[in-house]
């Protein structure tokens, strides 16, 4: 098989994972730690902070970047697990389901940010 | 004479024979549950976006021991991810000045763990009022 | 039984020499088909052992005629001098041509190729890849034949017989290992590159292929071996397994040192030792610089003065050091990390802090199949090339770093003979071919595998070890009349046990046993004509010293020995003479 | 030989002519201190049983003839000190992932098909063309290259890459690290025509980067570092191609 389509999805794999590894973790504290147990008072505060900082172009593209392309991340490496685990004769429908949902993830990433 | 004698395939579960085939299958599933919590920051930014109160709301329910449970889950998966990345930066992209290559550790502090606390620190601060 | 293979030319081993020719074959002629038969896969080949470098000359303060020089006065003036001049002239494009094919040579700065100081020679010429030269070399060639078409491999395939009608050699029949059928490889042109036979010493840089196979095919076939008597040992081996420490490690600047810490060379007429740490040091043609034999010998007289030190995990063998330390580091990473990978590996010790032991190991063979500058044999459609050939241009002594270039300048020039003379010579009836080989087949199978020894009781390994261990006393370092006959004796009482070799194993599949067997009867045949050779020669030149004639006498003997088979008797030995074209015979002098 | 220490070998059998299952066959050797796995199978050979298949030739750990599982592990049997596994037993097996030709001999044809797949040669016009001195290649250059070019081609990478078993037309990590040297190095032009052979789904595509083959090397070859430069190089080329396709040469 020759040049197949395999080096574009890997190379949105390659950079959902550098941009994965990078923020990813912090994400996961903000989101799960930090916001949750601030004091309601203080939420508040967060919360137009937030909309401010999300309000600027340049986070709103880091933001779509960093879940559009872990989207596609965890799609190649869920896809090749699969395969590896035994599915190898679903290569088709597992690459379709898995590359598809990364998609819908990318477009729903890009309208939600969009819309703050 | 008989054939070239084939051992029988490993199965489902060959990632069990040797250490790193496990570390490295633990590390493809730790995409599994990132992908989990990219599908809940979505539902994040959703309610995000759908003004204060319903953030707040939101919030609220992220308190419960169960979302704290996923998050710390979230959480070393995310790490694990991220360690796992890094650590191969020195084979997939060596430092070379001249005939000289830095040392693995070099590369991978420079290129990876650096970086990483750097930009985790930017966000806290660019996150924090 | 038999199935028959037709080609052009097969090529016997796939080192270093027989990878060249088939390239060459390829090259020169791509109508042709070559087949390329080696009892190992061509990258498992010895050549992937040496380590120091392949001399050629290509900077502007070396010469040519300095090359010669150094290889004729190393050889002990043995050599042939129009086959020196072929060689060295032809080295440098050689060299090139293996570069342009990619074998990654150590650089200058500016990406020219660099060169360094090695035993004998009087200018700095060795081109090297570190210390792994020759696993470069083997490697650049095997991975540069694979982009002929024309070339066939037969990977191990084992040579048992050569396959001659009509006065001329037309093929080789050959056991593929893994069924174990016989097999008729015909072709117009056989040739030979086998390799050397320094496995049928006890103590040998050699891998456990060397067993000089493809001599005893063309000694069986009636073709002469020449100046077999010549065995070099390499003055610095590992104790124990005899691993090779290359002698670029003193050609970089390493010394020798005995038991009280002193420089013993410069007890033997080497020149004086400069300090260490002296600009000039090392200097070529001096103390460790000087050639192989001098050293090895100095060592025998180093162990007979008890200045040498015993090793007790190795069975108390004498050995010196050799002293890497004052290198440093980085400079051994970079120049020599293959032997201190080896060293720490294999002898336990990092040589960056500790002197390494060393004693003098059977290294090469410099006689072989009798050829003429273009590789002919005596008999028609049979060429040699590499260390199972005799050109000559090793006479008495092989320089270090003169072997890898050999193998290319004559693989080559072996190969455009064959080529040429491919299509002169009338192929030989096939079916007569096929006839021999299944005949070699039936008297395997009725002398070694059916049983028929069953009572002789034989361990195979038990002749081949034997045999190792007579030859290394009997023809080591120094002989004498005493000692070969010894050895003489012991060959033929081995090679009647031989006849009564028994198997355990009688299957066809990988019968390496089977293999080792017959490996072991053309390792009595070779030993047999080194030792009849030795006892032959009662002068002492080179490698050769007889403690009974201890002086070079060119009067009688400038002359190689030719050893031609007989059935059931001593070899018959005859002379040639030398071929002196411009270097007459003269004093070896080293360190002055 | 009369050694010093006693150990059991556990020693995989396999005779294709006698119509048998494979087995573990037991032997017990007396060894020396500085005796490697690979001496006491040539022990047990030359003296107790000569019907043991397996190869070796330089016992230096450069010919990469000696691979075999020992314990379980991918190795040079020529470079595994028997003392090492004391008191045992030691457990030798052919290399995992290949077919069995008898006992501790595997079938290497399929791999030396894959070496030759990568056209592991200098590929440009004036490669014969001798009469202007060598290419130069400065220091720097030949260390873009030089581990990948270190390969002893002992097969230990592919005993210990699972997807040797889970694909097995995987190119396999010594033949992509070789197609990979070559594509570093600075002499070559022949990029373009390896890329064919090196990116499909059985080349560089079907690694995971699982990494075990860089661990087992032992000649430091990395061969998983060479295939994520040559994952990095061909996505470049694809989209390179994307861009300007068809006969657009870069």
């Amino acid at each position: 098989m020759s040049r197949s389509n395999e080096a574009f999805w890997w190379s949105l794999f390659a950079a959902g994972g550098v941009l994965g590894a990078l923020f990813i973790p912090v994400l996961v504290l903000l989101t799960g730690f930090w916001l949750p147990t601030a004091d309601p008072v203080e939420a508040a505060e967060h919360y137009t902070h937030l909309v401010e900082l999300l309000g600027r172009w340049p986070v709103k593209i880091l933001l779509i970047a960093v879940i559009g392309l872990s989207c596609f991340m965890c799609a190649h490496r869920i896809r090749h697990t699969l395969m590896d685990l035994g599915l190898r004769g679903h290569a088709r429908a597992i690459s379709l389901a898995c590359y598809g949902a990364a998609i819908l993830g990318a477009l729903a990433s890009v309208l939600l940010v969009a819309r703050i | 004479m008989n054939p070239p004698y084939t051992p029988p395939p490993a199965g489902p579960a060959w990632f069990l024979q040797r250490k790193n085939w496990l570390l490295f299958m633990i590390r493809e599933l730790t995409s599994a549950v990132i992908a989990l919590y990219l599908v809940f920051f979505l539902v994040f930014l959703a309610r995000f976006g759908g003004g204060a109160w319903v953030f707040e709301e939101f919030l609220a329910l992220l308190t419960h021991p169960l979302s704290m449970a996923g998050h710390a889950l979230a959480f070393a998966a995310a790490v694990w991810h991220s360690v796992s990345w890094f650590n191969t930066s020195a084979q997939v992209m060596p430092i070379r000045i001249g005939t000289w290559r830095m040392p693995g550790v070099a590369t991978i502090i420079i290129t990876g763990y650096a970086p990483w606390l750097i930009i985790s620190a930017l966000v806290f601060w660019a996150a924090l009022p | 039984m038999a199935e028959t293979f037709e080609h052009d030319v097969v090529v016997v081993g796939g080192g270093g020499a027989g990878l060249r020719a088939a390239i060459a074959v390829a090259e020169r002629n791509p109508e042709l088909s070559v087949a390329l038969l080696s009892k190992v896969y061509p990258m498992r080949s010895h050549t992937v052992t040496a380590e120091g470098g392949a001399a050629g000359v290509i900077k502007s303060n070396d010469d040519l005629e300095t090359h010669c020089y150094d290889t004729v006065s190393g050889a002990d003036w043995l050599a042939d001098q129009d086959a020196v001049e072929i060689l060295v002239n032809d080295a440098p494009r050689q060299l090139i041509q293996l570069e342009h094919w990619g074998c990654p040579w150590s650089r200058e700065r500016d990406g020219s190729v660099a060169v360094r100081s090695f035993g004998g020679m009087k200018n700095q010429r060795t081109w090297y890849a570190a210390d792994k030269s020759g696993f470069h070399m083997l490697h650049t060639l095997f991975q540069t034949t694979l982009k002929y078409p024309t070339i066939t491999r037969y990977d191990e395939h084992y040579a048992a017989k050569l396959l001659i009608e009509d006065g001329r050699c037309g093929g080789v029949a050959a056991l593929d290992l893994r069924t174990g059928s016989m097999r008729a490889i015909t072709a117009n042109s056989v040739i030979l590159a086998t390799g050397g036979a320094g496995y049928v010493f006890a103590f040998t840089t050699n891998g456990a292929i060397k067993t000089g196979d493809g001599m005893a095919l063309a000694y069986r076939a009636g073709v002469p071996l020449k100046d077999m008597e010549f065995v070099q040992y390499h003055p610095t081996g590992l104790p124990g397994t005899g691993i090779l420490i290359t002698e670029a490690a003193r050609g970089e600047g390493g010394i020798m040192l005995n038991r009280h810490g002193r420089r013993y060379l410069q007890d033997y007429d080497l020149g004086q030792p400069l300090e260490v740490t002296d600009p000039r040091h090392p200097q070529n043609r001096m103390m460790e610089l000087g050639p192989r034999d001098r050293l090895s010998q100095a060592f025998h007289y180093e162990r007979e003065k008890g200045n040498t030190f015993k090793m007790e995990e190795f069975e108390d063998v004498d050995a010196v050091h050799l002293d890497i330390r004052h290198l440093g580091e980085k400079r051994i990473d970079e120049r020599l990390p293959f032997v201190r990978e080896l060293c720490r590996d294999y002898q336990g010790i990092d040589p960056v802090h500790e002197p390494i032991p060393v004693r003098p190991v059977v290294h090469y063979t410099m006689g072989g199949i009798d050829t003429d500058i273009d590789g002919r044999t005596a008999l028609p459609g049979l060429y040699a090339a590499g260390e199972c050939a005799c050109v000559s241009v090793n006479g008495a002594n092989r320089l270090g770093s003169n072997s890898l270039v050999e193998i290319l300048v004559f693989g080559e020039r072996a190969a455009n003979t064959a080529t040429e003379e491919a299509g002169e010579l009338k192929r030989p009836n096939p079916d007569a071919l096929r006839t021999q080989a299944k005949d070699e087949a039936k008297r395997i199978q009725q002398t070694l595998l059916n049983g028929a020894n069953a009572n002789g009781g034989v361990r195979p390994a038990h002749v081949r070890n034997k045999l190792r261990k007579v030859m290394e006393a009997g023809c080591g370092i120094f002989r004498d009349a005493g000692t070969i006959q010894t050895a003489c004796d012991a060959l033929a009482e081995l090679s009647e046990q031989a006849a009564r070799m028994t198997l355990d194993d009688h299957g066809g599949a990988y019968n390496t046993q089977l293999i080792n067997a017959l490996e072991i009867t053309g390792m009595l045949e070779v030993a047999s004509a080194m030792a009849h050779s030795a006892h032959a020669r009662t002068e002492s030149r080179g490698s050769h010293q007889r403690t009974d004639y201890p002086e070079r006498d060119d009067a009688q003997f400038l002359k190689h020995t030719l050893a031609y088979r007989q059935e059931a008797a001593a070899p018959r030995i005859d002379w040639k003479d030398v071929t002196i074209t411009r270097w007459p015979p003269g004093e070896r002098t080293y360190g002055r | 030989m009369a050694g010093e220490k006693r150990i059991t070998l556990e020693i995989f059998r396999y005779n294709p002519e006698d119509g048998g299952e494979p087995f573990f066959q037991s032997y017990e050797v007396e060894y020396l201190n500085h005796w490697v796995v690979l001496d006491a199978i040539n022990w047990i050979k030359d003296e107790i049983d000569g019907t043991i298949a397996h190869r070796w030739t330089c016992r230096m750990g450069v010919c990469g003839s000696c691979g075999m599982m020992v314990n379980g592990e991918p190795k040079l049997s020529c470079h595994s000190l028997l003392r090492d596994y004391a008191p045992g037993p030691v457990r030798v097996e052919p290399l995992q992932h290949f077919p069995v030709e008898k006992d501790l001999m595997i079938d290497k044809s399929g791999f030396m098909e894959r070496l030759a797949e990568v056209k592991p040669y200098i590929i440009r016009d004036d490669v014969n063309d001798t009469g202007n001195g060598e290419y130069l290649q400065t220091p720097a250059q030949i260390a873009a290259y030089h581990e990948h070019s270190m390969c002893i081609n002992c097969m230990l990478c592919y005993a210990g890459c699972p997807v040797m078993s889970l694909e097995p037309a995987f190119l396999g990590p010594a033949a992509l690290a070789l197609g990979q040297r070559y594509n570093l190095d600075s002499r070559d032009k022949g990029q373009a025509e390896r890329v064919d052979a090196m990116s499909g789904d059985e080349g560089l595509w079907g690694c995971t980067f699982v990494g075990e083959c860089s661990v087992v090397c032992p000649k430091h070859v990395d061969p998983a570092g060479a295939i994520q430069k040559g994952k990095i190089a061909a996505a470049k080329q694809w989209y390179a191609n994307f861009i300007k396709p068809k006969g657009a040469k870069k």
